[in-house]
């Protein structure tokens, strides 16, 4: 025992010692642009989480394999956040100095972007949310540093009410029809409600509320209801287990799937993964893009990257879903580098800031997507200092019980209901913050 | 040698009631102290500061408040992340709706905000105790997280149930940057480590310790349970509130409940653990191993694979790092129960003797 | 009528479930007055095991047949519990014995931490399947009494089953066999059961080891109807109400705890959250079990506590 | 027994019952304690004299009688308010504050004097620190006249059996009562200890005039220090008077004296 006291008064004050030293710096790499990348491999939503970043990190050995960014090579660190706000915030001051500056941030949780949301400016870093964060933040001329390219969570709703007016034939049939918004009860799932609040004034249908405690393996309460109120249709607005937990309630509890309606969050592959048969026919948005196995950039990664034995996960998840979506990610980030290059030097290493007018001047039309690989994938992006989302175009897909299909056509987010609630909300950001919004003018510095 | 008491007598009783009756230890915190205010700022990069230093100098003001409650009082909370939160909101609500609030007024009134609402939750304590009490006291964890989700008033009806502050001004003093920041908490600590030392040397903290050790006997001397419990829960639901709002408002800038999620409240109940139950010293041990081990293991595993030329996965970093934090606090645990406040008190004793031990 | 019949076997359904946590905390507390916190920790990791083992097992011994591969995963998690019981009684409660509550809750604490970084390293963070041939659809009965019918799942009445067989099982090995009666005997008291000779560490084993099981029953059951996922491990967050509504020492109390706030979780969150926006269940369940112990501090039935100067 | 002067009747117990659920703890049990007296209750282990101590401060509730205190007619006594009267109390199990010092463990019986607010101590200002010394002076008189300056600052864990009943003690006179309960103060002690603990009770019952209610075992220090003893055996009252008479009673000889010689 007596030893053993030893060894810890030793062991505390080497944590001590050790403690005082954290922080190793990495080897400092000249010319290369570092990309920081905040993941979650651990905890209850890794199962999300991992697909995800090795997508995003399979891309930018794709570059790299390719040659770099017209020659700057790309170096990538990861930091686990276990989907907690401190850590994540503990991560980006970590890496947000390291190797000459981090490029961007990418926090893949609505609670450290939020957090990040006010770190960012001083630091002048972009915090690019690909399709989740805060919907308000398509206003740069707001929130100057956050992208969130090619979807926020307002446009996702807007074009799933659009395809259930479609489908029951106008939006004066959505009059009187129930509709159950299933969702984590968190900023991430709350975000929707603004705009589904909005579409039923304007539509008339009636919008239910039921909200899952994190991390959503108890939904008995929430079925029940949903049982006993019937409702035309069930939007879900999940993440992690609360999606596959969804859907085997709603198995359980008779539900017809073909109802239910999920956010791009909610309709990749572990979330219907298990569930197998008894998700056929549940629908979800496509953030654009769906599972790509046949996309030509899904081909090359397999050949440049996993055929090197470089790939970073299992060969058979490149393509699924939530891959696709950490691939496009880190797609537009390094295309925001690419055109800050344009600008300030080809070939050079890109600060945070320069980064930032790159993102702000994205322009991939479809040519341009075709030769990169993304054909068939996604549509054309194009940003701009005051849209910061640069595309709002989705489309649905369908489990049949073993993969995902596309079952509709493309729908684009209705400016008209969107603009009005950016504006409105963001106007009360920058009013709490006593931010001077950016004039067309500024975003020419 | 020179670490020795003798010769030093004390005439007053007031002599004998200070702090650190002996003299080393009185000027050794009073140069930590000092290098901590002149010290450090010069020494630490921006990293430390907000990753690190911040941090811990918030949690450790926490863990003090649940060291009043759960070391000194004997009362076990698992509910302090929900008192953080409360700090916090009520805090933001303070700022906000009434004009010209300062932002010091704000975070005492959340810190007040917390305690009144630490007495409401610390009623059960008068009917249960021990473990019945931690889970009792889940049940204001699990209600405040959904309080400040569910109830729009709290959040000011932001549509995702988030809030943040800006624009921090303590006295004329702006609060942004990581070294303003730094001296804000270190000062909001000092005096709030301060008071509890002399608390805990007064009557008030003698009825806790009175009612932790033997309640009956406490109550025979004419010590009211009641008054003894529930200011151990006001006054720690003051001092966890308070650090609860600078965390929001200080470190994080913006948050939502989950920031003061029950993982915060188990935190913090480990690092008055781990520190020493009933001692003011450990709070900050504790706060320290606390914040620092797992972000130690994070970037030292990854260095000490590359000692042995493996690259270790994010993956299997952030497993090794949760498996080697709990089997350090079980053995901490099995080594030295009363925490490394005892580690510190041992130490000291022996520096006593040194270097004649027999 | 029905829906309020629906909402009440779902309740009781979902009290099984707890109970059977619940039923392994009680096991622990009663032999060693450890309150184990890493209860939750164990249905994970039995869950993650037994996953994958079935998973694994058809690839390593070349079976075909499903069901043999998960009879012998089941047999391959119960050693790897029992394994973990020992590992957990010999480097850990061993040497923690005379501590104060608080301790021992912090030591479970760790013990969860560790657990859950394990589990994750040897079996993995994905979501994996448990397939024992649970049926998945709903059955609609009594239509000739209700509207509608009532709508009853399976799945949930063969799991109800099994945690009803589990206890009774458990019952009879307290009650009948040598090592129940030691078992119950060192729960009564600790210096008492030394003098007659009961060799204390291993009864703590074995009870880690009953505790085991029961978290594998809880695995299969919740890891079949879920999916077995990290999140399992927060059942034990759901669960600790029950423990302290039925009280501490208490197997029935576990039980009918465990049914109480299943129901009463469940139905205040079906008739009552929605006035307040729902989601109300978690802190529904642990404020019932408080306004219970404002009357009976000891749990329902908890043994009463006396003061003795 | 020197200048002292046994005064009138300052706590009268009528008709006690006390049970706990069916077990009856104490039954119709009368006595009177008079100012300034040493006053002993004595009986057969399980006999309820520390239920009786219980019930006079207030920590057990009895089902039936009344209690007057200074006149005050009562159903049963409260803890706290019993403190306030002046009743002070020892205990058979020493029930001190493990993890405090001798010396906190006897301010604390101080507490009911310390009238500054939480706002003042947690500042260690004004009041509150001229408080804490004025008390600090009479706690040091007390632990001078118990002869334990030497432990001061030791935790009363480590201290020895003897020392730790002198603490409890130290603690009870600190609050300055006028009745004080002792229970088996000299239980488990040797000879001289008990010597000492002898001299301190009747020192106290001397100069300070405080009213001694006591249970003790060895009935050569009962006899010798106590003006007057009642007897208890199964709860009931099977004795009452003054030593010599309670020696005589065949019924106490038969219930306890005959037993344990």
């Amino acid at each position: 025992m007596k030893q053993l006291k030893k060894l810890a008064i030793a062991a505390s004050l080497a944590a001590a010692l050790a403690g005082g030293l954290a922080a190793p710096q990495a080897f400092a790499q000249a010319k290369e642009q570092y990309f920081p990348i905040l993941v979650y491999r651990t905890g209850a939503y890794a199962p999300n989480g991992v697909p995800w970043a090795n997508g995003f990190i399979d891309y930018l050995k794709l570059v790299n394999a390719k040659g770099g960014i017209n020659g700057v090579k790309i170096s990538f660190e990861e930091c686990e956040t276990g989907y907690a706000t401190d850590r994540g915030v503990e991560c980006y001051e970590r890496m947000k100095g390291k190797n000459g500056g981090a490029t961007m941030f990418q926090p893949l949780s609505t609670g450290i972007t939020f957090a990040l949301t006010e770190k960012a400016p001083n630091d002048k870093i972009p915090i690019i949310t690909a399709g989740y964060g805060r919907s308000e933040s398509q206003n740069g001329a707001v929130f100057g540093w956050n992208f969130p390219l090619i979807g926020t969570y307002w446009m996702g709703a807007d074009v799933l009410v659009q395809h259930i007016a479609k489908k029951e034939g106008g939006f004066d049939k959505l009059k009187g029809k129930k509709i159950t918004l299933v969702y984590h009860d968190s900023p991430y799932g709350k975000e929707p409600i603004a705009l589904l609040q909005e579409r039923a004034k304007m539509h008339g249908f009636d919008l239910s509320l039921l909200p899952v405690a994190h991390p959503g393996v108890e939904q008995k309460a929430t079925w029940l209801q949903i049982r006993q109120n019937k409702p035309d249709y069930v939007f879900l607005w999940g993440w992690g287990v609360m999606n596959s937990t969804a859907l085997k309630e709603a198995q359980a509890t008779g539900f017809p799937r073909e109802k239910m309606y999920g956010v791009w969050w909610a309709g990749a592959e572990p979330d219907v993964k298990d569930v197998g048969e008894g998700a056929k026919g549940y629908n979800a948005l496509a953030m654009q893009h769906g599972a790509e196995p046949n996309a030509k950039v899904v081909k090359d990664v397999l050949a440049m990257v996993h055929g090197k034995g470089q790939g970073t996960g299992p060969k058979e998840e490149v393509g699924q879903v939530l891959y696709m979506r950490g691939l496009i990610s880190a797609m537009l980030s390094v295309e925001g580098v690419k055109k800050a290059q344009e600008r300030y030097g080809k070939g050079k290493v890109m600060t945070g800031e320069q980064t930032r007018w790159g993102l702000e001047n994205i322009n991939l039309d479809q040519k341009t997507l075709d030769a990169m690989g993304f054909g068939g994938v996604m549509r054309p992006v194009q940003t701009s200092c005051l849209d910061h989302m640069g595309s709002a175009w989705a489309r649905i897909h369908t489990w049949d019980g073993k993969k995902w299909n596309f079952t509709s056509d493309w729908y684009q987010g209705d400016e008209k209901v969107l603009r009005p609630l950016v504006m409105l909300t963001s106007g009360k950001y920058a009013e709490e913050k006593k931010i001077k919004p950016r004039t067309p003018e500024d975003c020419k510095k | 040698m020179l670490y020795r008491e003798n010769g030093q007598f004390k005439t007053t009783y007031q002599a004998d009631q200070q702090i650190f009756p002996i003299a080393q230890d009185r000027w050794g915190v009073l140069l930590l102290i000092a290098f901590a205010f002149v010290g450090v700022p010069f020494l630490v990069d921006e990293y430390m500061f907000r990753a690190i230093l911040i941090p811990f100098l918030i949690l450790s003001l926490a863990s003090l408040g649940v060291n009043l409650l759960v070391g000194y009082c004997g009362q076990i909370t698992l509910g302090a992340g929900a008192f953080m939160a409360v700090g916090a909101y009520a805090g933001y609500n303070f700022l906000i709706r009434v004009p010209e609030m300062p932002v010091l007024g704000a975070i005492l009134l959340g810190g007040a905000t917390a305690a009144a609402v630490g007495i409401v939750f610390g009623v059960p304590s008068l009917r249960v105790r021990g473990l019945y009490l931690a889970v009792a006291t889940l049940a204001a964890q699990f209600f405040w997280d959904w309080a400040f989700l569910r109830i729009k008033w709290f959040t000011n009806d932001s549509p995702s149930g988030n809030v943040s502050v800006s624009n921090l001004n303590v006295m004329g003093f702006e609060i942004s940057s990581p070294l303003s920041k730094y001296i804000f908490c270190l000062s909001v600590l000092v005096v709030f480590g301060l008071a509890a030392k002399n608390m805990v040397r007064a009557t008030i903290g003698r009825q806790w310790m009175a009612i932790r050790d033997m309640d009956v006997a406490a109550a025979v001397i004419g010590i009211r349970p009641m008054y003894a419990k529930l200011t151990a829960f006001a006054v720690s639901s003051f001092y966890v509130g308070v650090a609860g709002a600078l965390w929001g408002f200080v470190h994080l800038g913006s948050w939502e409940p989950a920031a003061f999620s029950v993982d915060r409240s188990f935190q913090l109940l480990f690092m008055v653990i781990i520190g020493g139950l009933g001692s003011i010293m450990g709070s900050f041990f504790g706060a320290a191993f606390i914040v620092i081990l797992p972000i130690f293991l994070n970037q030292f595993l990854p260095v000490l694979g590359a000692l042995f030329g493996m690259e270790i996965s994010t993956a299997t970093v952030s497993h090794a790092e949760i498996t080697i934090f709990g089997a350090l606090i079980v053995f901490f645990l099995i080594v030295e129960p009363h925490g490394l406040a005892r580690l510190w008190s041992t130490g000291k004793e022996k520096l006593r003797l040194w270097p004649f031990p027999h | 009528m029905s829906f309020f019949i629906e909402t009440l076997l779902g309740g009781l359904m979902t009290g099984m479930l707890y109970a059977l946590v619940a039923l392994g905390f009680v096991l622990i507390y009663k032999a060693s007055g450890v309150f184990n916190f890493a209860q939750g920790a164990m249905v994970l990791f039995a869950a993650l095991a037994m996953a994958r083992f079935s998973e694994w097992i058809p690839g390593w011994l070349g079976i075909e047949s499903l069901f043999l591969a998960n009879l012998i995963a089941i047999v391959l998690t119960v050693v790897v519990m029992f394994v973990v019981a020992w590992l957990v009684e010999r480097l850990a409660l061993r040497h923690l014995v005379n501590q104060n509550e608080a301790t021992l809750l912090m030591a479970t604490l760790g013990i969860t931490y560790v657990l859950d970084g394990v589990g994750q390293t040897i079996f993995g963070s994905d979501i994996y399947k448990i397939d024992v041939g649970m049926p998945k659809d709903p059955v609609i009965m009594l239509e000739s009494m209700f509207e509608g019918g009532v709508l009853i799942n399976k799945e949930d009445f063969i799991a109800a089953a099994i945690a009803a067989i589990l206890v009774a099982a458990l019952t009879l090995f307290f009650q009948k066999t040598p090592t129940g009666r030691a078992l119950r005997a060192v729960a009564d008291d600790h210096q008492a059961a030394l003098s007659v000779g009961i060799p204390l560490d291993r009864i703590w084993v074995i009870v880690w080891c009953v505790a085991g099981i029961t978290a594998l029953v809880a695995g299969i059951i919740w890891g079949s109807k879920l999916g077995v996922q990290f999140s399992l491990s927060t059942v034990a967050l759901r669960a600790l109400p029950v423990v302290i509504l039925g009280g501490l020492t208490s197997v029935p109390g576990a039980i009918i705890g465990g049914l109480i706030i299943g129901v009463g979780e469940k139905l205040s969150e079906v008739y009552l959250g929605h006035y307040v926006g729902g989601g109300i269940e978690i802190w529904f369940a642990y404020m019932l079990a408080l306004v219970f112990l404002l009357f009976r501090p000891q749990g329902l039935f908890g043994e009463k506590i006396i003061d003795r100067v | 027994m020197s200048g002292r002067k046994i005064g009138d009747v300052i706590l009268d117990l009528k008709n006690i019952s006390l049970s706990f659920g069916g077990v009856k703890a104490l039954t119709d049990i009368s006595f009177d304690v008079r100012e300034h007296e040493v006053r002993a209750i004595i009986g057969p282990n399980g006999a309820g004299k520390s239920s009786m101590l219980n019930v006079i401060n207030g920590v057990y509730h009895p089902q039936e009688g009344e209690i007057i205190f200074r006149g005050q007619h009562r159903r049963d006594m409260d803890t706290h308010e019993a403190a306030e009267q002046g009743i002070a109390r020892t205990f058979q199990n020493i029930a001190l504050f493990k993890g405090m010092s001798v010396l906190d463990n006897i301010m604390t019986g101080r507490n009911l004097r310390m009238k500054s607010n939480l706002f003042l101590q947690a500042l260690w200002i004004g009041p509150a620190q001229r408080e804490e010394l004025e008390h600090r002076k009479k706690v040091e008189e007390i632990i001078d006249f118990l002869e334990i300056q030497h432990i001061r600052k030791t935790p009363v864990g480590r201290l020895p059996y003897g020392l730790q009943k002198r603490v409890d003690l130290a603690r009870a006179l600190a609050m300055e009562p006028e009745v004080l309960l002792l229970d088996e103060p000299m239980a488990g002690m040797n000879v001289e200890e008990k010597q000492d603990m002898c001299r301190f009770i009747l020192d106290v019952n001397d100069q300070f005039g405080t009213t001694i209610v006591l249970i003790e075992h060895d009935m050569g220090v009962v006899m010798d220090i106590s003006d007057r003893v009642v007897v208890l055996d199964y709860g009931k009252k099977i004795g009452d008077g003054v030593p010599d008479e309670v020696r005589a009673n065949p019924e106490v000889i038969s219930a306890y004296l005959g037993a344990s010689h």
